[in-house]
């Protein structure tokens, strides 16, 4: 986890946040959270793996139509964010967001039937994959513009602090959105109001195909936080415990009203950008590079190591998986679908 | 003048005080209302709308943004759907412009894109409209534009008391609502009731009956629209002005029965002729039943295909005026078909 | 075809590939000439309309922006402003929303403000509208929008000739040009002429003549309801069809005289009803010397009052069909006045 | 002029652009500039605050309607950015622009027109104070849209790297713009195309009657340099010679390809945003202090100072500029205004 200037508050945080034994060397995550979830987190990034798995299938197999935005072998990022939220704290999600919903809890049933365009999918069928929203477990929603969700993760942090509500927000976005406007204006906003809300760019190292080399003014998203006077942190995002030691300190400072944090995931896609992509931008040996670095792997080796999970009990929540994912489609390809006639409902309230 | 007010329970105000008297009450009442924009705190508002609300409510729900619409606009929507109702405004109509991609593609649409399970109660004030000398960056009428979005409800009041009583209705409606504020009208005064009340969205009003002709003017033209009908009624000519009110929806049954009992109708409205306003009003007169009725082509007046120059003279050139909405409602009254 | 297409000296292209046709005619003819967007380089664009232009231009004259569409908008202004002749491809047309501070009151308006010292020969692209599945946020119709703007010219160009002939004409052309493409037309085939040739801005073209009712349609309503009156020629009901084309400036003279002729108008645009493209070709025709000769209402048949939805049923109930098409037609061309 | 991070660039670059003889300890711009150019300068300050106020007076009169925005006070920012540039070297301004107007050559006489709405005006009485552009002299106008100017710099800095011309491009913009989304975007832009932009600031402390502290998150815009990898300086705005030093640093940066700069001048309007400010949010002391320290008299204490003018050569200059002004406003005036049935003229070129 290297620091960037303005970083020292983190720096100074992090102890507070660490709980655990002393002289305790393990990762973070592993010091910081019971075994309960961290388990929870292992079958979380499986579920998001296969959940985008499951969707590349039944598009292939017609049951999706419109394109989607795979998020797989960036779930340490979405999971270890989320792991300090509660149901109340509110996120902004982006066009990849299936990880950010299924880490705040969402079920996924209910977001393959929103895939397949049913009346029981979480939009009724009417969002889709780019604004599967689960408002009752404080996701507020992906959006399908670009930078679109920060203003709105301010304006939701303001809420909260105006209700003087204990709750936080975090705002997902990606490398590329970092170059928009919106961006500038939100963090800024953020800053001068002292608000809780949290930044997360997941930096997957491209817009669409755009390299943040030939986008981005500096090397680290991160190094942006100077520009805000608000602490600045880049981790590695294949590492579920080194993101979830950023969150962790960046929540709890949004929670004692300290403002906000900028925090940095570099991490990789391993997908295309959708389904037209034809890959013209990435070389395959850095796509392997990346596949090797593969987040859950990593994740699930630590857990090994540090006798968290046996071998058995990896593959018990595999199975688990697979099932609830069979179980997803299954429920999502039996339900009806909206009826024609309601094409114009909920445009208004009253 | 005062004395009638009195009796009604109301008062003379300006424009501008009926809107401040709106938002104090609001912010009285309910906790969640809060207003946003720039330089509304001390310096009470380029149009000195927010005035003293600042020190009465305090900069926690009275806030100075940077100048920043594009993100104002969409803290106020993450507001809203988090249990606020933001009243959000703009300095000028003009620097919207910004923030369309927050109020078309987030606000309008992000209570159908998520199945019904949110809604964004969102108030949006635009001052609006030519007259004051500014040119063209801060004189554009675009309510046409957010009247053709499906989830925004678009108002445009004329009066101080229906500029009250719609901005009341627009706090307690669940739904982002649009007002477009005419700068020129906010010095004008009228008779205002005291403590709430409402005024409905989506009523037209007809606030001048008549046999021979409908006028159908939007905001400040009202006003030139009335007082044309005064002078055209010495030559005889009997017009009935119907006060759009509300842009989106529009009020079909009023705007039908008024055509069907004039069988004339003129559309005046200040924003560019082209697509404008009265594009709409005209169009959805020819599909309805009214149209049988019609003894006369429908006539535009609206804004020069042009921006707003600084000029005095030329920048009234391109917005209606009375003597050519009475000379073209003297042209058409006269039309045989 | 493709014989009949040589001997006219054309090709069967793609309406994608026309539009690269005339970006590499252009930029091979003019050195100022240069495009600019996201993902237009290597990537070759969303909907692969630039392709391999970058390796034959360079990625000098084809530049990937980031993605910052109000500061990408006002780079190509600034450019523009100073000697070149820049091309701006918004990703789709959804994310203009971010960039209509630079076009409307910059790019449009300058010239104006400036007492015509300057010029902006600037050409936007826009691809629009549903069809694809990608919901609300990325199919929308905007083209009414820019239609109101005094300053720019706003085309809606139908086929690969017109796609590539009417770009052409943009980039020549000093002032704006925003061109709306339908991204269910990129992959749509047609003769495209070799070579340079320009379709004229401003003007509609009768696709289809016809005795007893004109059809306007824009963009992909063209075909809609080219397959709506081969419907109807079988019930003896002759449509006229009219490509509208060009929204600013509207070819009044072309509709006016199909209407003229015809005596009866329906007006079929994806965007949606209220304030559409519609609502200016309805009020056009109803303030004009062609309002004497209608014989029934004027009817218009545009996208619902609701976002677009994700499912696919519901996407297509949103806009007009064919069938939607043939039936209101059928009963308007029966109506006895 | 206080470096931050990055600058370390501009001060490298200074000896470069330091003119002089050897030992010569006098302020910069009088080791770089020639003894006529300075007296020009001081003419140009006189002229745009002569200018402004007979502005003011002829708004008492009732010869200008609408409104304006003064730049009395801040003479040194437009004029000492100004003086190392050419007349094919291109600007944009701002609202409050008559000081850049004046400063990049513009006639006094044109300008007044312009004010009174008159046919004779920079915009033929079409654009009014704040549109006023002498695109002869490489004005491309002020700008209504607080941040309007930014990307159309970006823009122009493209076009003169495009067409291989040796000019480049001054963005001036306040300190409010600063939170724009604009100002973001263009500097993201500029920098990783390394276009030939210098970027300036001008802070007088308020946008509008908002302070900076109140509205930005850092305490100097210049900080906000180190998130587009540029250089920052921050420079005394109300002193000519500081003003100019940091200008001709960045502009031969600039001429020599390497990329673009953000100049930050810390000065003060002396009078309200517009007409109709009441002054609700400074105090009388601030003002009267800004006063104090008004750069015109502080230029000319130097230049008399160091031997440049006399107090009769400055006695001459003045009755020089109230002389230009007083034909100026003669000329607007005496000029015919526009036939109003030339209204809709000068929409299309064609
Ligand atoms: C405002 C806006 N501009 C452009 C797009 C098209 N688009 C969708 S995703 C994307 C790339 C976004 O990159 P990044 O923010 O890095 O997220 P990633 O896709 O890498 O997760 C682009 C250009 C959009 N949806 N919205
Ligand atoms: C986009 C936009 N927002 C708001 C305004 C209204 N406005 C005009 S000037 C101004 C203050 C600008 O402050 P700053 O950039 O510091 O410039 P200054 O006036 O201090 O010179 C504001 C809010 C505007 N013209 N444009
Ligand atoms: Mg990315
Ligand atoms: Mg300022």
């Amino acid at each position: 986890m290297s620091a960037i200037p303005k970083a020292a508050d983190v720096a100074e945080a992090a102890p507070q946040a660490s709980g655990g034994r002393e002289g305790d060397n393990r990762p973070f995550a592993f010091r910081h959270f019971e075994p309960a979830v961290l388990k929870d987190a292992l079958r979380q990034m499986h579920l998001i793996r296969r959940f985008e798995e499951g969707a590349e299938e039944s598009y292939m197999r017609g049951l999706i139509h419109g394109t989607m935005h795979l998020s797989i072998g960036q779930e340490a990022s979405a999971v270890g964010i989320c792991l300090p939220l509660t149901d109340t704290d509110q996120i902004t999600s982006t066009h990849r967001g299936h990880g950010h919903c299924i880490a705040k809890g969402a079920e996924v049933g209910r977001m393959f039937a929103e895939f397949f365009g049913k009346e029981t999918g979480y939009c009724r069928g009417r969002g889709g994959s780019m604004h599967i929203a689960d408002v009752t477990k404080g996701n507020l929603g992906a959006n399908g513009i670009v930078g679109g969700g920060l203003p709105i993760a301010v304006g939701a942090a303001l809420s909260m602090k105006m209700q003087k509500r204990p709750d936080v927000v975090v705002s997902f976005f990606g490398d590329g959105a970092n170059n928009e406007g919106a961006f500038h204006e939100a963090l800024n906003m953020a800053s001068i109001w002292k608000l809780p809300v949290v930044f997360v760019c997941e930096n997957n190292k491209y817009g669409m195909s755009v390299s943040t080399e030939r986008s981005t003014a500096v090397k680290n998203i991160a190094d942006r936080a100077v520009a805000y006077s608000m602490p600045g942190v880049t981790v590695d995002g294949n590492s579920l415990s080194d993101v979830s030691e950023a969150s962790v300190t960046a929540i709890e400072r949004a929670r004692r009203g300290e403002g906000p944090t900028l925090i940095e995931c570099k991490t990789y896609r391993h997908r295309g950008h959708s389904k037209s992509d034809r890959n013209r931008y990435r070389t395959k040996e850095e796509i392997d590079d990346w596949i090797s670095k593969d987040p859950i792997g990593r994740f699930e080796a630590e857990l090994i190591q540090y006798g968290i999970v046996t071998d058995g009990e990896v593959e018990g929540i595999r199975a688990d998986v697979e099932r609830e994912i069979a179980e997803g489609i299954e429920f999502a390809k039996n339900s009806p679908s909206p009826d024609p006639s309601d094409a114009t409902r909920f445009v208004y309230t009253a | 003048m005062s004395e009638l007010a009195n009796a009604a329970g109301g008062r003379e105000l300006s424009y501008a005080q009926a809107i401040q008297e709106a938002i104090a009450i609001a912010m009285e009442e309910d906790p969640r209302v809060f207003i946003m924009g720039e330089d509304i705190g001390v310096y009470g508002g380029a149009f000195q709308v927010t005035g003293d609300l600042v020190h009465r409510f305090g900069a926690d729900r009275v806030i100075d943004t940077p100048i920043a619409e594009l993100g104002g606009a969409g803290v106020a929507v993450g507001a809203a759907l988090t249990g606020m109702k933001p009243i959000y405004e703009f300095q000028f109509s003009d620097f919207a412009t910004l923030a369309m991609e927050q109020i078309v593609n987030q606000a309008a649409k992000l209570r159908f894109m998520l199945g019904g399970n949110v809604s964004v109660p969102l108030v949006m004030r635009f001052p609006a409209g030519s007259g004051t000398g500014a040119a063209a960056q801060h004189s554009q009428s675009l309510e046409a534009w957010l009247g053709h979005v499906p989830g925004l409800k678009v108002l445009q009041p004329s009066t101080p008391h229906d500029a009250k009583g719609m901005l009341l209705a627009a706090i307690d409606d669940p739904d982002p609502v649009m007002i477009f504020e005419h700068k020129i009208l906010y010095k004008s005064k009228g008779i205002v009731p005291e403590g709430r009340y409402t005024v409905p969205i989506g009523k037209a009003a007809v606030v001048r009956e008549g046999r021979d002709l409908t006028i159908v003017a939007s905001a400040i033209m009202v006003h030139k629209a009335l007082a044309a009908a005064e002078e055209l009624a010495k030559d005889g000519i009997d017009v009935e002005v119907v006060d759009l009110r509300t842009v989106r929806p529009m009020d079909r049954e009023t705007i039908i029965a008024s055509v069907m009992k004039t069988g004339r109708l003129v559309c005046v409205y200040e924003g560019v002729k082209t697509l404008g306003v009265g594009a709409e009003i005209s169009a959805m007169i020819a599909e309805s039943e009214a149209f049988d009725y019609l003894d006369a082509p429908i006539l535009r007046l609206g804004g020069a295909e042009a921006p707003i120059p600084y000029n005095p003279e030329l920048e009234k050139a391109v917005v209606p005026q009375v003597e050519g909405i009475v000379a073209a409602v003297r042209k058409l009254a006269r039309r045989e078909r």
